[in-house]
């Protein structure tokens, strides 16, 4: 039984997570396959077609929260990066590490998808409006990220730099996108999810769109608890090495 | 004066360099770090020389508790690393000129302790390593401060420049400084004075978080 | 400073950056001829990519050879603090690498199809936004010091952090040859290369100091 | 059964697409984790046979 815990930087000690990791892995991995295949099952064949945009439409429930995802687990590195720099855990260092490929993946499934999107309804697979600037940036420096840690042996000097690179990375991402911002607005429609009520697209779309994300979010969660254990497993590995050769 | 170190380690990479490690040295004395390659010799330097954290323990100077304060450092203490700090493309005047811009002292080339009167015209690049080592040395009496750290001091350096060194090393002491010197010889044996220290693996591992 | 600039001429850095920068024009100079169609806005673009790859040339030395030799070790235990080193070696690389750059500018895009009074304004843009592009690729230096081969990661990791500078120069470089002045873009361009000149010695100075402990 | 009108050929190469690329992730950190749980494995019995 997990007992319950005082704070949450107990996280922190990589024993700890990867006994907390092994017991909710298979629940996350089965959730995962629930509400993926359910939203994206129910958005494939039970939602209405578009009256403007036709079946096309249906690219949403991949679209977004793979765009939703791929920003947002850049804000996620980020954090724990900056929490590394703060209090040094390891278990920080690491997930970030491990969700910069993720992230990587999802800004360009995001784009990918934008594209074939964009084809039947803007009538170009790409234009150099504001929002996918900003994707081809954060992309940019989803690859330097990677790059550091391709590049150079994991050390903790290596993770200072990574974090340090990180937070340098989202100052001239989030500069960059205004920049972009200040000189035209673009193709793309507002954000498609707000607390505002008229601005939401149809309830049609609205629920399995939510389910996908949801899903994709689990998605992410899982192959990051997944990433983080070999990870520390590596570590592990490293260390016992280190210490049978001397 | 007197320098105290106090149960110090220090911790490089996540892995203990040293660890309780003690010492005391008053002014005065000649301090030699003994030990084998990869012990922490130079990572001990360096830790006083303030590049370092120090991970547990205390430094103090004339009993005052100077552990990473960077300030007090800079004032008292001098370090001379493996490298000269020297630029290939500058004659030896020049660079002299440049530590001296640096550390707003001069070099007295009267006493000259470092025999460079005939080598001032030559760059740096054409200087052999002994010569190298000698310029990088001459920073010592550009500086003038209390306390010596020096890395390897004599590498490279033939009979009479060692006897050199040695002299300087023991003016220093005349006039109360101390020197912490990394070697792998006493090159100052004459005197029984000399504190040695020695640098042993550290013995307790602390356990790894990922263990 | 005035050793900073002394060991940057020793290294002959300025011909490099320049012979660099006119090859690179030339070059894309003669592909574009190949086309037949090189406007004024090619040009534009092709001095802003090749102002701030050169910038990034002899980035990599900047700490490097101070790191090896341990005359970085000498500027960390001086009194003056590594913060103002780091800004007047950025100075200085801007001088020796960017600002014959510029002043070239005039004398090679006059002849291509710009009017020189239109390339004299442009060079005032550059004035103000290529000093933070020298200050900005400090933090790639940094980051890569010790690694051998960091050349081509300080272009992975700096190139991307150049875009804003570069989105509002060539907005406003373009703006300029079309003979329309946005007064607020040039202030918010002023303003960014500022901010950026402020910061980054202080995170270069703690990205130096990682290497130290 | 797949049958979207115009769009079915964009819709099934976008999500066939993104689910290829998610799919590089979640086998690569599938092959990675069997790798290290077998290397861990062979660690602990040679520090076994040492002692």
């Amino acid at each position: 039984m997990i007992k319950f815990r005082k704070n949450i930087w107990e996280f922190a000690n990589p024993n700890n997570f990867l006994s907390i990791a092994n017991k909710i892995i298979p629940f996350f991995l089965i959730l995962t396959i629930i509400t993926l295949s359910l939203g994206l099952v129910w958005g494939l064949f039970f939602t209405p077609e578009d009256y403007r945009q036709g079946s096309s439409v249906k690219i949403i429930f991949i679209h977004v929260p793979t765009a939703f995802l791929a920003i947002n687990i850049y804000f996620m590195m980020l954090l724990a990066s900056i929490i590394w720099l703060i209090r040094r855990h390891h278990v920080s260092l690491i997930a970030a590490k491990s969700a910069a490929l993720i992230g990587l993946i999802m800004t360009l499934s995001a784009m990918l998808t934008g594209a074939i999107w964009g084809k039947p309804i803007w009538g170009t697979y790409w234009a150099w409006d504001p929002r996918l600037t900003s994707f081809a940036i954060l992309l940019m420096f989803y690859l330097g990220y990677l790059s550091i840690w391709q590049t150079m042996k994991f050390s903790d000097k290596i993770g200072d730099l990574s974090s340090w690179l990180c937070i340098v990375g989202s100052i001239f991402a989030l500069l960059s996108r205004y920049a972009v911002f200040f000189w035209n607005q673009g193709l793309h429609q507002g954000p498609s999810l707000s607390l505002d009520k008229e601005e939401n697209i149809d309830n049609a779309f609205y629920f399995p769109l939510i389910i996908c994300i949801i899903g994709f979010v689990l998605l992410f969660l899982t192959l990051l608890l997944i990433r983080i254990k070999t990870e520390i497993q590596k570590r592990k590995i490293n260390i016992l090495l280190n210490a049978r050769d001397g | 004066m007197n320098l105290i170190g106090s149960s110090l380690s220090c911790k490089r990479d996540g892995k203990l360099i040293f660890s309780d490690l003690s010492f005391k040295i008053k002014s005065g004395d000649v301090c030699f770090i003994k030990g084998p390659n990869g012990s922490g010799k130079s990572t001990l330097l360096r830790l006083l020389a303030g590049f370092i954290k120090v991970w547990t323990g205390k430094v103090s100077l004339n009993n005052e508790d100077i552990t990473n304060r960077n300030d007090i450092i800079y004032n008292n203490f001098f370090y001379i690393g493996h490298s000269n700090s020297l630029k290939n493309y500058l004659t030896v005047k020049q660079q002299i000129d440049f530590w001296e811009g640096i550390s707003e002292k001069k070099y007295n080339f009267e006493s000259d302790s470092f025999n460079l009167k005939k080598i001032l015209n030559r760059r740096i690049y054409e200087c052999s390593e002994g010569q190298k080592r000698r310029v990088g040395l001459s920073r010592l009496s550009i500086d003038d401060k209390k306390v010596l750290l020096l890395d390897e001091p004599t590498t490279s350096l033939d009979i009479e420049n060692v006897s050199r060194l040695k002299n300087y090393l023991k003016d220093h002491q005349k006039k109360g400084g101390i020197a912490i010197v990394a070697s792998h010889e006493t090159f100052i044996s004459s005197n029984n004075q000399d504190i040695i220290l020695t640098l042993n693996p550290p013995k307790n591992r602390e356990r790894d978080p990922f263990l | 400073m005035k050793y900073e600039l002394l060991f940057a001429l020793a290294n002959k850095g300025i011909l490099l950056s320049t012979s660099f920068f006119i090859i690179l024009i030339l070059i894309v100079g003669i592909g574009f001829s190949q086309i037949g169609e090189s406007s004024e806005k090619t040009l534009l673009a092709i001095i802003w990519i090749a102002i701030s790859l050169s910038s990034l040339l002899s980035i990599k030395t900047m700490f490097q050879e101070d790191f090896d030799d341990g005359t970085l070790d000498l500027y960390i235990l001086s009194n003056t603090s590594i913060e103002t080193i780091i800004f007047i070696k950025s100075i200085v690389h801007w001088i020796t690498t960017n600002l014959p750059i510029i002043i070239l500018i005039p004398l090679i895009s006059f002849p291509l199809g710009i009017t020189i009074y239109h390339s004299i304004l442009i060079c005032f843009v550059m004035l103000l936004s290529t000093p933070a592009l020298s200050f900005i690729s400090t933090i790639g230096a940094a980051l890569t010091l010790g690694e051998k081969g960091g050349n081509l990661l300080i272009s992975i990791f700096i190139l991307p952090t150049f875009l804003p500078i570069i989105i509002f120069g060539m907005k406003i470089s373009l703006l300029i040859t079309n003979s329309t002045y946005d007064i607020m873009a040039h202030l918010i361009l002023f303003a960014l290369s500022l901010i950026c000149i402020a910061i980054t010695p202080f995170i270069t100075s703690l990205i130096i100091k990682i290497h130290y402990t | 059964m797949l049958d979207f009108g115009k769009y079915t050929f964009e819709i099934l190469i976008s999500y066939v697409g993104t689910f290829s690329l998610v799919a590089i992730v979640i086998v690569s950190t599938y092959l990675d984790a069997r790798k290290v749980k077998r290397d861990l494995k062979n660690l602990n019995i040679d520090n076994l046979n040492d002692k």
